[in-house]
């Protein structure tokens, strides 16, 4: 799933500052599930803009839909009549859902509310953690299902640094479990250490050409 | 399953008989709910929440709920002002008689206005609230300061009642009730704390006891001293005044939990206070108050021996006089407050009230459980104990032993009724 | 100084107990009341009733029975009154007394001036209160010896 | 057409002569959707009851608002005249114009009065009814645990008319309790004779838990029992695991001096064929350990006991005797009294061994002096611990444990038995509570708790009063991890997508869950966002 | 709502604190206004922001005291709610002292009173 | 001039290195001084590359510099700041300029340093970087392309004997090894015991390879503790910190200086390893008097 977070409030002000017809535009997929665009950050965010306008004496007005996925034309059209209405857009997308709604809108700005920050999972309530870099080489079935690419610090492939804190935990923060050693204990487990054991060349970093394009060869 | 049979009488609306009607009630046993004051709650509800930043366990808050669905539950039928009298018949079938003093405020009525208060000419008031820092509130008539008590022909309150809730004329009524098993919560007496005159409680306004310690709180919401209202800095806790000594060779549960506590609240409100407290064991044992005593032993001064005397100064200060036994010393202290952590004892009726039912006292005055297995069973079948009458207890252990007695009491109602009804079948 | 439990007498303690009067002496619990109701340890904190109690109960038969402590009780019987736990601290110290005496702790002629002390204590007191009280209420009942008066001097 | 209310306005017999309800009616009877406004007063009694009742009748009256006093008191008085005028409870508002306005405010408060009328209104509007419904539950008991308090609870439940599973990892009952059947003097055989002899009751073990799921009246447990898995279903669980001790010593002591735990010196006591009676006995307390009383029970019976039967001198080290449970002051005394010495100590005295002895350092606070003591035994202390399996079974059944890992999370609404999970009980040592008395107090206590649930075999409940709208629901699982009751689990919506289902009877209607969904999925009737925003944006705008 | 201070009760502690406070005949400012809720873990951030948008000079959200929560964890969660709604206040320039969260428990009626007055004291000293 | 390292490494009994710090700015003379300093007294001066991701003058600069003043170099190269073309492109210009020795290390992680925000490269890891050493050395580059001129490096990395977990380095030092290098220079270390488990460890797989205790010597119980938490893979044991918050005020350094002459001694004594290298970062004047207490002089 996409992880992503709410901007600050001064740069949405910002990008905002010339408008005084707004909509906030939230996406009921990957960002609702990540307390970051879902109908309830929609709100808090109207609210607040709301608020903050209103103490500066320049009032704004605001419209506040969500769509399931923003990422989809036909979804984003469900709310077409709204973004006529106004002068912008802040959507609460991620950078894939921003750009739809800019494509579809092209007279409208449509602004970023959040940051799009990994693909991750949630450790526990409120707390995601990175799991995938996208890298279109997918490594894991050397390493016991644990992507050592954006899991370890320095995305290593051959082992682990020399900086590994006691306990195994990961040079840059000790909360951080160095990726390494749980491939190792992973590897261990299923009786596969053969695996560490081997040489893995330098990565190909172009396996997927960007911008990436994927064509169904079944289409 | 005869009806009546499967009545249970609870004696004593404290929190433990509370707890016992609740859980009867709740399954689907029809409780009278007796208590000898106008109010329920008892002891448990003059209690002040003792939190700090963070709850402190004390469980006091526990007990306005609790109140509250006693109050309203359908199944339970409160009895105040109420004693038993008279008693007769056995398991599955007692008949109780009790009286039930005139009750000069119609506690349904009332709606604590407050109006007769202030029309009330005596001083102190012979009419005022039940206690100001309780819920439920409700009033109550004070007889020994009434003048219509003494004679007199005042009708001020009557008149001024808005919702016409008092009335003095009447009598006490009696009536029978047919119940299938009894549960005795009737509760504790604090202990007296005059009995111990060197400490001069009741001579020096400022030597109060733990009790009156929690109502300043609940009625000032911070501690002020009763006499001139000025927030005390220097407090000294005394542990084991009327527990563990000749005539109450018991520990009272509570004291230490609750001095503790009460200090930890005085810190809390004052962090510059200066708190001492005299012991000769700490209790530190009982779900989570061990993290409490971690937090609180490094501000607050424990002295290991408890004082023998107290001696007001001129400037009013009181000067304590005790051995500090960690350094074997004879010392002298002076404090602007002494708080007396008195014990529990028995409660003064306890004996009449065993004589009535015939069920056993224990050797220190509190109702004795039939076996150390059976903390809640009596001498008598269907005669059970919940709560600080049968020994000290705190509020969870006494709402846990409410509860249990509960347990005992039902069982043994439905034994009884499918025996009755296993005899019926063979005839 | 370290004392080794188990090189004391530890049937010190039955024996005490033995003596009329020091039948409770085992049940003290040490909360320290009799010392703090202790008129001479508020003057002298070398006497503490209830360390005198502890070296019973522990079995220092010797250091008790040969310390001078022992005889420094006024026999006032504050600290009984006290006693949660009904120990006879006055009464104890009759006994250990007695056993000092017995076991040749001390001469007997030394008891002997220890009462001709608490006599003549008694006696000062008597004349020192009866003077106070007298001047008090004017009255012209007998006056104090010449000790009694110096003594009065002084307060 | 918009619903009619009926506004019901006390004055509580006169008592709040701050408000000029005369305007208060004139500014009501215009709010929309007030098709009727009376003034009664005193409401809440017989005569004004009545008078509610016949106008909600005659005047068609659908929802309702009171008023008066505070809801606290009175709410289910009047909710009692809605249900007998045939309107559903929950279509009911109460404005508390006396404790929250009349009397706490000096001066006229009218416009307040009719400001919280208005909002109370303003929330009625929307508010819609709530069923109850009886929910059929199992009545089932699966007890964990296989000590005494396990034993004792299968037994009581089972002679309340339950069935009830006794599960235990050994592989015989009654084990672990040697220590608890010399202090309290109980026949653990006969109780396990007597559980074997109930039809009531099966036995499981060895066996254990290895997964659960469901909620009150319908748990799921998996159970491993030689090696083989069975799936069962039960209408609640009682949890009664125990506790384990654990000796606080210094690591370095060496195995050949005589450092023994209570229970070994149990053993010795009782075997006739001990050669040599220990003469001096130390027992160390309170030190590792301050929470726990039954070290001291203990401690006093087997020094009374060793003196007793051996003669021997007995010495205890302590920081203080926990004397606040049942009997144990007379103990203490009558151990006084029988020539046991205690020797109190502010920090733990240092122990080393010395040819075949045990040399232990003190300082005794009541002497002042330092101490030494040779001793033969030393009866070391004991820390009580929660037992072994306490952490891996509160993670199979998602509950919370207390600061120390004992069950039951310390929150003084759990008190006695309860976890924050309907259905999912504790008793005894597994929730840290550690004396004979208060185990069999929890003991009484649970059963009368499942009894009130199950007997019958069905409850009443409210019916989707919070409920998860499936549709809106992108199954993110915040309110699943989020609610303190567990009463929220993931289903499939016909077979297909997957949503959030708040269970009926596990459901506390605390509305966490309403506030933290993301997707604003959530309703809880009577407080939904909508009903709460009416009342706030009412404010202020008379 | 020109100033009004709301509060978010919780119907086990501070509603009935204040209903004693209204027994005790404590007084304090008129301009409060008490909704009740169920538990403090009901009040979401939308429900403030609203508030302030309405005009609110001030939000109290009031719930048990720690540990002793009806539903375990419900005032925690809201005292975490009200502090990242302090943040929202304080990212659009408002003096996020002006919600807070108050735990207390139903029989502290003066220590209601003293967080209705505390919160006064704020308003005042944030210039309203 | 100086004995070219590989022949050091194999004809002499305890190899010793130091290490010398670039410097911030391009005031190159402090260098130059230590060079001069410890030219002479060890046996290769090891030039740190952006060490702790701190921007300073480069390894390769440094190199030169020792190579001019009659020393001889060893160039890390970490693999954070550079792709494989540029770590390639300073290798050839390295070779060319007669700096033959390299240590591959991965290099610590951007956030520790001072420019925290920049894009950490990695695009190889240190198995990586020996392996495409060992290609150059064989006349081609990554891609396979031939290159002109011969080349032949002397291939050495690093190691933490002390890790925790240990097994995952030690499959790490497995691949390096496997990978070919010809001397390994480990992580400061405090406990031997540690060193020998490791060293015995290796023998196993490679009996050739020369095996430099890392030397880092500590100067105070805070300064310890400080590099505990903060310093990637350095472990102080308690003992040592005892012994540091001992010493009197002021004799931090010589006791620290002690402390490693002792550890030194007792891994040339009992043949533990065949050699140290010393880091003593910011004091390199010191080296010559650990190297004296310790008998290397």
């Amino acid at each position: 799933m996409i992880i992503a977070e709410r901007k600050p409030m001064d740069e949405i002000k910002r990008m905002l500052a010339p408008y005084k017809k707004v909509l906030v535009a939230g996406c009921g997929t990957c960002v609702t599930v990540c307390w970051a665009g879902g109908e309830k950050e929609v709100a808090i965010l109207a609210s607040q803009l709301r608020l903050a306008r209103s103490a500066e004496h320049n009032e704004i007005s605001i419209f506040e839909a969500s769509v399931e996925r923003q990422c989809e034309r036909e979804m984003v059209a469900e709310i077409k009549d709204k973004v006529t209405e106004v002068e912008a857009v802040i959507s609460l997308a991620c950078g894939a859902g921003v750009q739809t709604m800019s494509e579809m809108f092209e007279d409208k700005p449509v602004f970023p509310g959040v940051n799009t920050t990994f693909i991750g999972m949630p450790e526990k309530e409120g707390l995601w953690v990175e799991m995938c870099g996208a890298c279109g080489d997918c490594f894991l079935d050397r390493t016991g299902g644990i992507c050592p690419i954006v899991r370890c610090a320095k995305g290593l492939l051959n082992g682990p640094c020399g900086g590994t804190r006691k306990g195994g935990k990961c040079e840059i923060d000790p909360d951080k479990d160095c990726a390494w050693v749980l491939i190792y204990r992973r590897l261990e487990k299923q009786g596969r250490l053969d695996l560490m054991r081997n040489y893995y060349a330098p990565k190909n970093y172009r396996a997927v050409k960007r911008p990436g394009r994927i064509q169904a060869a079944k289409a | 399953m005869n009806k009546e049979s499967n009545n249970v009488l609870v004696v004593g609306a404290g929190i433990s008989g509370i707890a016992s009607a609740l859980e009867l009630a709740n399954s689907g046993i029809n409780v009278y709910l007796l208590e000898k004051e106008a109010v329920i709650g008892g002891h448990s509800a003059s209690f002040c929440c003792k939190a700090t930043d963070v709850c402190s366990q004390c469980s006091a808050c526990v007990v306005p709920d609790k109140i509250k669905e006693t109050v309203s539950h359908p199944q339970i039928r409160l009895l105040t002002n109420s004693t038993i009298r008279r008693l007769s018949g056995e398991l599955g079938n007692f008949r109780v008689t009790i009286t039930q003093k005139l009750q000069y405020i119609d506690q349904e009525r009332c709606i604590a206005c407050g109006l007769c208060t202030e029309v009330c000419p005596t001083d102190p008031k012979a009419i005022h609230p039940s206690f100001a820092e309780a819920t439920p509130f409700s009033y109550v008539l004070d007889e020994e300061l009434c003048l219509r008590f003494k004679g007199e022909k005042c009708d001020l309150c009557r008149k001024g009642c808005p919702t016409k809730a008092i009335k003095f004329k009447g009598e006490s009524k009696e009536q029978e009730l047919s119940v299938g098993a009894l549960i005795v919560a009737t509760g504790f007496d604090v202990f007296d704390a005059r009995k111990k005159g060197s400490l001069g409680y009741g001579r020096y306004p400022n030597v109060l006891t733990g009790l009156d310690l929690e109502q300043i709180f609940t009625r000032e919401g911070c501690l002020k001293l009763p006499a001139s209202g000025v927030e005390p800095r220097n407090i000294a806790f005394i542990q084991c005044v009327g527990s563990r000594d000749e005539d109450h060779d018991y520990c009272s549960h509570v004291c230490c939990k609750y001095a503790m506590k009460l200090s930890g609240l005085i810190k809390y409100h004052n962090p510059d206070a200066r708190v001492t407290i005299f012991y000769i064991d700490l209790q530190t044992a009982g779900k989570g108050f061990a993290q409490f005593y971690e937090e609180y032993k490094e501000n607050i001064r424990f002295v290991r021996g408890v004082p023998v005397e107290i001696l007001q100064t001129a400037s009013g200060e009181l000067e304590v006089r005790f051995e500090d036994i960690s350094q074997g010393k004879v010392c002298r202290d002076t404090f602007e407050l002494v708080v007396l952590s008195v014990g529990i004892s028995p409660s003064k009726e306890s004996w009449d009230l065993a004589r009535t039912l015939g069920i056993n006292l224990s050797d220190n005055g509190f109702f004795a459980e039939r076996d150390s297995m059976n903390t809640n069973e009596t001498n008598i079948d269907g005669i059970f104990i919940a709560g600080t009458c049968q020994g000290p207890k705190d509020i969870p252990d006494s709402i846990a032993h409410g509860i249990a007695a509960a347990s005992k009491a039902r069982q043994v109602l439905t034994e009884s009724a499918s025996q009755r009804q296993g005899n019926q079948g063979r005839h | 100084m370290t004392v080794a439990l188990s090189e004391l007498d530890t049937k010190f303690k039955y024996d005490v107990a033995s003596e009329p009067g020091g039948e409770n002496i085992k049940v003290c619990f040490a909360c320290g009341l009799c010392t703090a109701s202790c008129p001479v340890a508020d003057i002298d904190q070398k006497f503490n009733p209830r360390r005198i109690i502890r070296k019973v109960l522990l079995g220092m038969r010797k250091e008790v029975l040969s310390s001078d402590t022992i005889w420094f009780c006024i026999q006032c019987y504050n600290c009984q009154a006290h006693c949660p736990q009904n120990v006879d601290f006055a009464d104890i110290v009759k006994a250990l007394r007695n056993m000092a005496v017995r076991e040749g702790y001390v001469d007997p002629s030394f008891v002997k001036k220890i009462r001709e002390i608490d006599v003549f204590c008694q006696k000062l007191r008597h004349e020192m209160v009866v003077a106070v009280v007298g001047s008090r209420s004017q009255g012209t009942e007998g006056k104090p010896s010449e000790l009694a008066a110096e003594a009065l001097k002084s307060l | 057409m918009e619903t009619k209310i009926g506004v019901f306005i006390c004055n509580c017999s006169g008592t709040l002569n701050n408000i000029d309800f005369d305007a208060v009616v004139k500014k009501v009877v215009e709010l929309p959707g007030v098709t009727s406004i009376k003034f009664i007063s005193p409401l809440c009694l017989e005569e004004g009851k009545k008078k509610m009742l016949s106008c909600i009748r005659e005047e068609n009256i659908e929802k309702v608002v009171v008023a008066a006093c505070s809801p606290e008191f009175k709410e289910h008085v009047f909710r009692e005249v809605l249900e007998n005028a045939g309107l559903n409870g929950h279509l009911f508002s109460m404005a508390n114009i006396k404790e929250q306005c009349s009397w706490v405010h000096e001066g006229d408060v009218t416009g307040k009065v009719v400001e919280l009328i208005k909002m109370a209104v303003s929330r009625t509007r929307l508010l819609q009814p709530v069923k109850m419904n009886n929910f059929s539950v199992n009545r089932e008991v699966l007890v964990v645990g296989g000590g005494f308090e396990a034993i004792n609870a299968a037994l009581q439940l089972s002679r309340a008319g339950l069935r009830t599973t006794l599960l235990e990892r050994e592989a015989v009952l009654g084990t672990g309790t040697t220590e608890l059947e010399n202090l309290c003097g109980f026949d653990i055989n006969a109780m396990v004779m007597e559980v074997k002899g109930d039809e009531n009751i099966e036995i499981l073990a060895p066996a254990e838990v290895i997964e659960t799921s469901g909620k009150i009246g319908d748990f799921n447990v998996r159970i491993r029992k030689g090696g083989e898995e069975i799936s069962r279903k039960y209408g609640a669980l009682v949890i009664a695991t125990g506790y384990q001790t654990k000796l606080a010593l210094e690591s370095k002591l060496k195995s050949d001096v005589n450092i023994v735990s209570q229970e070994k010196l149990c053993h010795m006591l009782e075997d006739p064929e001990l050669r040599i009676r220990p003469r001096t006995i130390g027992f160390m307390l309170d030190f590792a350990d301050e929470n726990s009383r039954l070290p001291t029970l203990a401690t006093l019976n087997n020094a009374l006991a060793a003196k007793r039967k051996w003669g021997s001198e007995v010495y205890v080290f302590c920081k203080n005797v926990k004397v606040d449970s049942e009997r144990i002051e007379r103990l203490y005394q009558e151990a006084r009294d029988c020539g046991v010495m205690f020797l109190k100590s502010d920090v733990s005295p240092k122990v080393a061994a010395e040819n075949g002895k045990i040399k232990i350092e003190a300082k005794d606070i009541f002497l002042g002096e330092d101490i030494n003591l040779t001793c033969d035994v030393l009866v070391a202390e004991e820390c009580l611990l929660p037992a072994e399996e306490t952490e891996a079974l509160s993670s199979i059944l998602n509950i919370r444990r207390d600061s120390r890992g004992f069950y039951q999370d310390e929150n003084v609404h759990l008190y006695p038995v309860a976890s924050e999970k309907k259905g999912i009980f504790f008793i005894g040592g597994c929730r840290g509570n550690l004396d004979l008395s208060r185990v069999l107090t929890d003991v009484s206590s649970v059963v009368v708790s499942i009894y009130k649930l199950l007997s019958s075999g069905n409850i009443l409940a409210e019916v989707e009063r919070v409920k998860v709208d499936p549709q809106k629901c992108v199954a993110c699982l915040t309110c699943i991890r989020i609610c303190p009751h567990n009463a929220i689990q993931l289903v499939r919506v016909d077979g297909g997508k997957e949503v959030a289902e708040i269970c009926d009877l596990a459901c506390e209607a605390c509305g966490i869950c309403a506030a933290m969904c993301p997707a604003k999925a959530i309703t809880f009737q009577g407080y939904r966002d909508e009903e709460i925003l009416a009342q706030v944006e009412t404010i202020g705008e008379s | 709502m020109n100033n009004c201070i709301v509060a978010f009760c919780c119907e086990h502690s501070a509603y009935p604190a204040a209903d004693l406070a209204g027994k005790l005949k404590l007084h304090y400012p008129e301009n409060l206004r008490i909704i009740r809720v169920p538990c403090a873990g009901r009040v979401d951030l939308i429900h403030i922001l609203k508030a302030f948008e309405k005009g609110a000079a001030a939000v109290m959200v009031m719930g048990c005291e720690g540990g002793a929560c009806h539903h375990m964890t419900g005032n925690t969660r809201t005292k975490e709610r009200v502090k990242y709604c302090n943040l929202l206040l304080r990212e659009i320039e408002a003096d996020g002292r002006l919600v807070a969260m108050f735990n207390l428990s139903p029989n502290a009626p003066h220590k209601f009173v003293g967080a209705v007055n505390e919160i006064t004291k704020r308003i005042k000293e944030s210039g309203r | 001039m100086a004995t070219p390292f590989r022949k050091i490494l194999k004809t002499k009994d305890f190899v010793v290195t130091a290490e010398a710090a670039p410097v911030k700015g391009s005031n190159v003379s402090k260098a130059i001084e230590h060079i001069e300093l410890l030219k002479d007294k060890v046996d290769g001066l090891n030039v740190t590359d952006n060490q702790s991701s701190v921007m300073r003058y480069p390894s390769l600069g440094v190199c030169l510099l020792v190579k001019e003043h009659g020393g001889e170099p060893v160039l890390q190269v970490t693999c954070r700041d550079r792709n494989r073309l540029a770590i390639q492109a300073d290798l050839l210009f390295a070779y060319s300029r007669g700096v033959d020795n390299v240590l591959c290390l991965t290099g610590d992680s951007i956030d520790v340093g001072d420019h925290k925000e920049a894009k950490q490269v990695f695009d190889l890891d240190s198995v990586q970087l020996i392996h495409l050493i060992h290609t150059l050395n064989s006349g081609q580059d990554m891609a396979g392309n031939e290159l002109d001129g011969n080349i032949d490096f002397c291939i050495g990395t690093t190691a933490t004997p002390s890790a925790d977990p240990l097994e995952p380095q030690l499959i790490k030092v497995e691949k390096k090894l496997a990978a070919g290098v010809e001397f390994i220079q480990t992580q400061a270390v405090y406990e031997l015991d540690e060193l020998k488990r490791f060293v015995e460890f290796v023998r196993k797989m490679d009996d050739k390879v020369k095996i430099l205790g890392g030397i880092v010597p500590v100067i105070g119980a805070k300064m310890a503790a400080y590099m505990n938490d903060n310093v990637p893979g350095v472990f102080i044991p308690q003992h040592l910190i005892d012994e540091l918050a001992q010493t009197p005020k002021g004799t931090g350094v010589a006791k620290g200086i002690e402390i490693a002459a002792r550890m030194i001694r007792q891994m040339r004594e009992e043949k533990i390893c065949d050699g140290v290298h010393i880091m003593f970062i910011g004091r390199e004047e010191k080296v010559p008097d650990i190297l004296e207490a310790a008998g290397l002089l």
